[in-house]
């Protein structure tokens, strides 16, 4: 299902440098159009519904319609990314509608710290297996 | 046709930016950010720069981009020797041990990592039943990597199969990501460099040193934000640019096309890369075609392990219990613990005859583990477990194929009521999942039994020196997934470090001439600027696909062409996978008209710039699949692909690896056999 | 999802313009012309008006669009008879003996007409060489009509076939529509009508009439040009719309998807009209895969028939002389004389065991005939002969599928020099060439043996009273071809005249309120109207595809929803034409929920709105088909279509036809077996 | 292979009612940018390439090229219809040019007179075999 813009609550990231969802969409779909100030996809085609767009756009403004050559129309699916949960909304094409609340972090983001209480790497062992902070499983 | 050059006389000249640096990674996936963590660690002290170059962005790049359900490889108290076992019989026999050996015994080190730095990964509550992330965490259940045993922490995850854990994987590359990019900065405080992070820039090709033959220098690539060159040196680059996607025509050919069970936008980058610069490669016959929900493609893994459902066919029986014997029959010696590629064999079995459609059994299973929670806890906090259950089955799909929960919705389609629609999808080329192509590189070189050539001095060096590959594009050692994946690269950037400094001397120099790059990179650029009013284009826009001219061809139907070949003459679904020598000699034929064909790609923007080049990678990797696949005389993956002309498995000739080289120099591909040798029985 | 209704609230109300006549011919393709040509001789000294409409323009519409090479049916020095057998053989032992032997009488004089009008027909030389259209008129051949005997005709003509001559076709239907125009004029200035041709008038539905059941009234359409309806009423009606292209998923998934065999603007509009009037079907199981020059589609008869090439696997080996006895041993008493579906089945046979691709030889028998013109008139003109020979080969494809020309051009294919890859196309619906989906029609009622109940009094006419049927509608009588649907539409036209004649008193009074039929025509374009500026469309023009909305849906993604579930579910190419039981139950599910979605389609244009109803009778014809599937629980047409369930011909229970008809107050299908007879032997 | 329109050839048929090649096409193709007075192929995924726009422009605006996702570049197939025959001028992907002339037609254009010569229609046989003009072959 590609993407689509809803007209009314895109405001083009507020005419930032670069808009939300051009910034993260892995295979650059997302384009604004500098007249309108309104983002679009560019080639819904190649949209792999990875819904990046969806969930990073500050106004939810983004939604999928599943791919229209073979996804019967009606239902929905979206989700709202918090901090350390993502909720789902699934609307089905009779109306059924269901919920659910998944965890996505149990760290603030931001505030991984890769080296710390690692130890320091021993250039003795940098041809051997083993990492600087693991040495390999032997069994 | 006349050759057309860019002469920047139609379109604007970019800037070229030179960056230096000592190790360069190219991509920003799993492996690359493993590759990161580690190099990073060992380079900073010795005062080296690691860059890193992606295409997108490195919190949402590459496969992992959407999310993961479950985290496929973990050893926790399962023996590495086991693993190797596992991945040879997946793999039909062939797989360099050394490497996959290496791999297990590195990998658990990256999942806790993963756990330390914020990945949810689900716990085995005191109840016995599975406690998410966040359960987990409340109930105090410990980190893994502080388990001190790994008996113990086998009793503490929640495995799907044997090697699978289970997550709540949404964020699972934006964690990694994380991670990465923390290292990178403190590589580049303590380095002082201005930048060691470039995202949206397109590698395009490898650049070898001038003096030394057979040396990796550097790598050039694009912008795709603003018209700008890179020309990076580098004293040692990573490969690590993921497998290849869209080689073969989708089964839809609508808006659809960009629906595929791994992700589009990886388009043979990394195999291209490295096969311009001459590395040698192994096994690129191989393919992926992963069984999946039909049109969705949400893959099977959990429902098959986790839930234990079974796939039927439309009279109810199980085309691996049905065809099974047929298989031992087919390929004595292969049918009792099938591989991937025969799981999907009986199924087609079935589907031909005239049994389809084969479905997931997603409600009976579902019911199954219902009833079984309630006798064991009582109706009502069986059904409070049940309602989890559902909702664990929905998440599979909504940490990593979203598009399913879609069409599960669309479809009116409860998973706990109906069962869904298996299909084997379209194959893709790669490395890290079940399936094995890629580059030829160095073993650890210290595990008993492999033979000295699997080893010349750099764990996972390409042929090519200085060029180091993980991930996707390392072959003849699959089931890596995300977690491998990371686990190699930080081998691989480890062992790159280290060849760094050992040769500290080296300064790298490029063979190439910077301006013929440039030129030839912004060519489908200059084409377009040049023809683009020949013909009308009416109302539309200047990227619609209706504005046609005989002067030049635009990426997205040079893809489908490649598509279509690949498909017709190589063994895609046109054909349930079947090829032979007569139809792959026709598709070489066709395939070489389309390369020449690339040199009239034309782009309206930097977005169709970006889609010229992938799709030019895309042509490299399938062209090497292809003739691979005419050099293995046999039909080594059953399921995965059929060589009508060899239908069998024939391991008096060909129980081997096949390794190729391109020469660029010349043209010319080079093939032979090379030994396989078990190191585990 | 919500209904939706057109109010026209957002888009313009149109103009409705009611017209009045006699006869109704709706259609201008071959059967169309056919028809206005005899009626308007019976129908104008009767003070009769007849009036066509047409969604094209008649000079080049329906399948003669681009021209054509040979007249596939001309009776010539021939008898009838061997024509009927000739017939009943290609199509598998099952067609209405009396309807082919009817039209065999009668198609020469259509020929002959063709010819008079200035279709330049090829004639043996003096020296036993062909003359093309010119050259014989230069060389005083008479016309065909100015010989009494046929036995001399069949001297002057040139055949490829037995029933085939070779023509100049490229103004073919031009030529037929020029005398329908002129005949239209006649019937206009006689009768003091305003108009009696309509041309870019879409027609939609049938309208009944008020008063008598099963009576058809009228028909209602749209112009494409203009914000008009047509309301038209009729004393009786001819649906000769052609047949349905465009159901199945063609072999091209980009730009390609365009070509097909048969024409793309054939979107099934005849089988929907008479079915939803209530008309009885008859073998529309039946289907067209017609082998092509893989990719243009370039028909094979002259390659077969004229120039006497064959078709070879890449072995060198006739996959009809190597498969023969299999056909023989699994359909027994199909193998010696094989049809077009079992020449098919052969090919696939060889190109599944991976003896592909299959390759028209067209340079050995080009050589093998110019040899003989060198043996015979010596190297001087044997090699003017040849030279012409070569002018042959290219017209062929030339003056009816040109886009082979291309593809050989494009290819560097040189048809006297290099062999062509040959591949079975997808499906198409057709009644006119070697298939034979279509209507119940009424019989001729005077052939000796044809029970009763094949005749109801007039000649064509469906069991709806009042409408009559043409060409490809037509079921259980193949092979008319161009020439054949011509002299159908005449027989047609004549009787319905008569048909008036008998009925001068009837008024038609229509059920349908005119106000709901425009609502219903024109709701595509309301909801585009009222949805369109819900989503961004950037750069767009309007009807780019690649605007998206939750809220409708484009037609060219409709319909290759359409044409995926056919294809897979069905036996398209995605199974190599195998479906089942199981399979079809499953696609029929599909395409309820399609035709739902069909009151979501949205037209941004008048063109759109034309493209919207199409494929709404694409699904229509293509339900049509899979329940006939459904069913026949044979395997009638291998090579056509396959039943894995049932893979073998069951004469003793299916040798019968099969008739279906829906009921469209009750939405409900009725099904019956209708006893084969066999009146030729 | 779809039709397009060369920009500098199409004069939009001079403004008239309607445009030849909008005419012709059995597809209804072909559509006119009112604006710039200059055709285009609306959707060229459905073009048949019968070449009927091709044959019928009056200043020869319309080319065909080949489907770009199967037909390899650089080759063309161009006609010139006159009145009793065409001439086609096929240039290969290689450079290789070959020309035909082909019959279309015997007599002038418009000159059909349909019912001329033939015998009045006998109403008493309306039923039987047979056309107004024909009786139908017995054997
Ligand atoms: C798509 C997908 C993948 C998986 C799964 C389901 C789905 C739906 N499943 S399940 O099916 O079993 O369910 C797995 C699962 O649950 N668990 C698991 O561990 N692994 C699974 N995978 C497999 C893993 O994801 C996979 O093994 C690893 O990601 C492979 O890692 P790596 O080899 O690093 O590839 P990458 O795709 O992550 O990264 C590629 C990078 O290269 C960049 N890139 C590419 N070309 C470039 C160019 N020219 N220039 C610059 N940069 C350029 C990309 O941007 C990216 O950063
Ligand atoms: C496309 C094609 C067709 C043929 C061939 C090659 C090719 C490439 N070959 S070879 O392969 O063997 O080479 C043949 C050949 O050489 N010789 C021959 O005699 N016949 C061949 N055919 C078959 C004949 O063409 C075919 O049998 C007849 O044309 C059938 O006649 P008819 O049944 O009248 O169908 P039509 O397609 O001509 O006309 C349909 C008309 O309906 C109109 N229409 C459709 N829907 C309508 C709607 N909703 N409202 C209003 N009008 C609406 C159309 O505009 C058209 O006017
Ligand atoms: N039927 C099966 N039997 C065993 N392992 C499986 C099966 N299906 C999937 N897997 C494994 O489950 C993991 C996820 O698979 P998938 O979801 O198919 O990508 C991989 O490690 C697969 O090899
Ligand atoms: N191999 C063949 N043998 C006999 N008749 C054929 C063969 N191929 C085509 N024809 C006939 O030639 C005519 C044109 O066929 P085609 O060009 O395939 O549409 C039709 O009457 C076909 O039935
Ligand atoms: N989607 C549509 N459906 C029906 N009529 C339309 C549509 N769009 C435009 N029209 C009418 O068709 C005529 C030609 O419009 P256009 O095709 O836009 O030039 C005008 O009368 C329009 O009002
Ligand atoms: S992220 Fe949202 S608001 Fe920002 S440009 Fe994209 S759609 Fe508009
Ligand atoms: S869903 Fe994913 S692929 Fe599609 S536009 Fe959004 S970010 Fe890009
Ligand atoms: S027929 Fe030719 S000149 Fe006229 S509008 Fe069409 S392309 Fe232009
Ligand atoms: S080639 Fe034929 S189908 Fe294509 S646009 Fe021209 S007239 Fe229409
Ligand atoms: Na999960």
């Amino acid at each position: 299902m590609p993407s689509f813009v809803i007209t009314e609550k895109c405001d083009g990231c507020k005419a930032q440098d670069k808009t939300a969802c051009q910034y993260i969409c892995p295979h650059d779909l997302m384009a604004l159009d500098r007249e309108k100030m309104k983002a679009y996809n560019q080639e819904p085609d190649q949209c792999w519904e990875c819904y990046n767009c969806v969930k990073i756009c500050p106004v939810q403004a983004v939604e999928i319609r599943g791919y229209a050559d073979y996804v019967p129309m009606g239902a929905s699916v979206i989700p709202l990314r918090g901090t350390d949960s993502v909720m789902w909304t699934i609307q089905f094409r009779n109306g059924t509608i269901k919920r659910f609340k998944f965890p996505i972090r149990t760290t603030p983001e931001g505030s991984i710290d890769p080296y710390a209480g690692q130890p320091e790497p021993d250039y003795s062992r940098i041809k051997q297996p083993g990492y600087y902070n693991y040495e390999a499983r032997k069994e | 046709m006349e050759k057309e050059t860019c002469t920047f006389s139609y379109c604007e000249r970019p800037e070229v930016i030179e960056h230096e640096t000592d190790f360069l990674i190219l991509g920003g996936g799993m492996a690359a950010c493993g590759a990161v963590y580690e190099a990073v660690r060992w380079a900073t002290p010795k005062g080296l720069r690691v860059t890193m170059v992606d295409k997108a962005a490195t919190d949402r790049s590459g496969a992992v981009a959407q999310g993961l359900s479950a985290i496929n490889t973990y050893m926790g108290g399962n023996k590495v020797e086991d693993y190797v076992k596992y991945v040879r019989t997946d793999l039909m026999g062939i797989i360099r041990e050394d490497l996959v050996f290496d791999l297990g015994r590195h990998v658990d080190n990256s999942v806790h990592l993963f756990e330390e730095w914020g990945l949810p990964i689900w716990k085995k509550g005191d109840d016995g039943f599975s406690l998410d992330g966040h359960q987990a965490k409340d109930a105090g259940k410990p980190f893994l990597k502080n388990i001190a045993d790994n008996a113990e922490r086998e009793k503490l995850v929640v495995r799907s199969g044997k090697w699978q854990v289970m997550i709540n994987g949404e964020s699972y590359k934006a964690i990694v990501a994380e991670a990465a990019k923390k290292a990178l900065e403190y590589n580049k405080k303590a380095t002082g460099v201005d930048q060691n992070h470039f995202e949206r820039v397109f590698i395009i090709k490898p650049l070898m040193d001038a003096n030394t033959p057979n040396r990796i220098a550097g790598a050039v690539g694009f912008s795709v934000r603003e018209n700008k060159v890179y020309v990076f040196k580098a004293k040692a680059i990573l490969d690590s640019m993921g497998g290849a996607v869209n080689v073969f025509r989708p089964r839809s050919s609508g808006e659809g096309m960009g629906r595929a069970w791994f992700p589009v936008w990886n388009s043979g980058s990394g195999y291209y890369f490295g096969l311009q610069a001459g590395a040698e490669m192994t096994l690129m016959e191989n393919r992926f075609v992963p069984m999946r929900f039909k049109d969705g493609y949400g893959p099977v893994g959990a429902w098959f392990l986790f839930f234990k459902a079974k796939a039927l066919n439309a009279m109810g029986e199980d085309p691996a219990e049905k065809y099974g014997d047929a298989v031992e029959r087919d390929y004595p010696g292969y049918g009792k613990a099938m591989g991937t590629c025969l799981r999907n064999h009986v199924s087609m079995i079935s589907m031909r005859l005239g049994e389809g459609p084969i479905k997931m059994q997603t409600h009976t299973a579902m019911d199954a583990m219902g009833k079984g929670f309630k006798e064991k806890l009582g109706d009502k906090v069986g059904a409070k477990k049940l309602k989890h259950l559902e909702a664990e089955a929905w998440e599979d799909f909504l940490d990593m194929t979203i598009a399913q929960a879609g069409m599960w919705a669309a479809s009116d389609i409860e998973p706990d009521k109906e069962p869904s629609e298996l299909l084997p999808s379209e194959p893709y080329l790669l490395g890290s999942h079940a399936g094995c192509a890629g580059f030829w590189v160095s073993g650890p070189g210290d595990i008993q039994g492999a033979p000295k050539e699997w080893s010349w001095g750099y764990n996972r060096m390409s042929t090519v020196n200085g060029l180091f590959m993980a991930g996707d594009v390392v072959g003849a050692s699959g089931h890596k997934f995300s977690s491998g994946s990371h686990a190699e690269g930080r081998i691989a950037g480890k062992n790159a470090i280290a060849f760094i400094l050992d040769n500290t001397n080296y300064k790298p120099a490029l063979k190439n001439k910077v301006d013929e790059l440039v030129a030839e990179m912004y060519l489908p650029y200059e084409i377009y600027e040049k023809y683009k009013n020949y013909t009308t284009s009416g109302t539309f826009s200047p990227n619609d696909p209706r504005n046609i001219s005989p002067h030049y061809i635009k990426p997205d139907m040079y893809q489908k062409r490649l598509m279509k070949i690949m498909d017709e003459y190589v063994g895609g679904i046109a054909t349930w996978y079947v090829t032979s020598k007569t139809m792959i000699e026709e598709g070489l034929k066709k395939l070489k008209v389309l390369e020449e064909d690339g040199a009239r790609l034309a782009a309206a923007n930097l977005h169709e710039l970006l889609r010229c080049w992938e799709n030019y990678h895309r042509v490299w990797a399938a062209e090497t699949h292809a003739r691979h696949i005419l050099f293995r005389q046999e039909s080594r993956y059953p399921g995965y692909y059929y060589r009508a002309d060899f239908p069998k498995i024939d391991d008096k000739d060909w129980k081997c690896f096949t390794n190729s080289r391109y020469n660029a120099e010349t043209g010319q591909w080079e093939f032979k056999k090379v030994p396989y040798v078990q190191l585990f029985s």
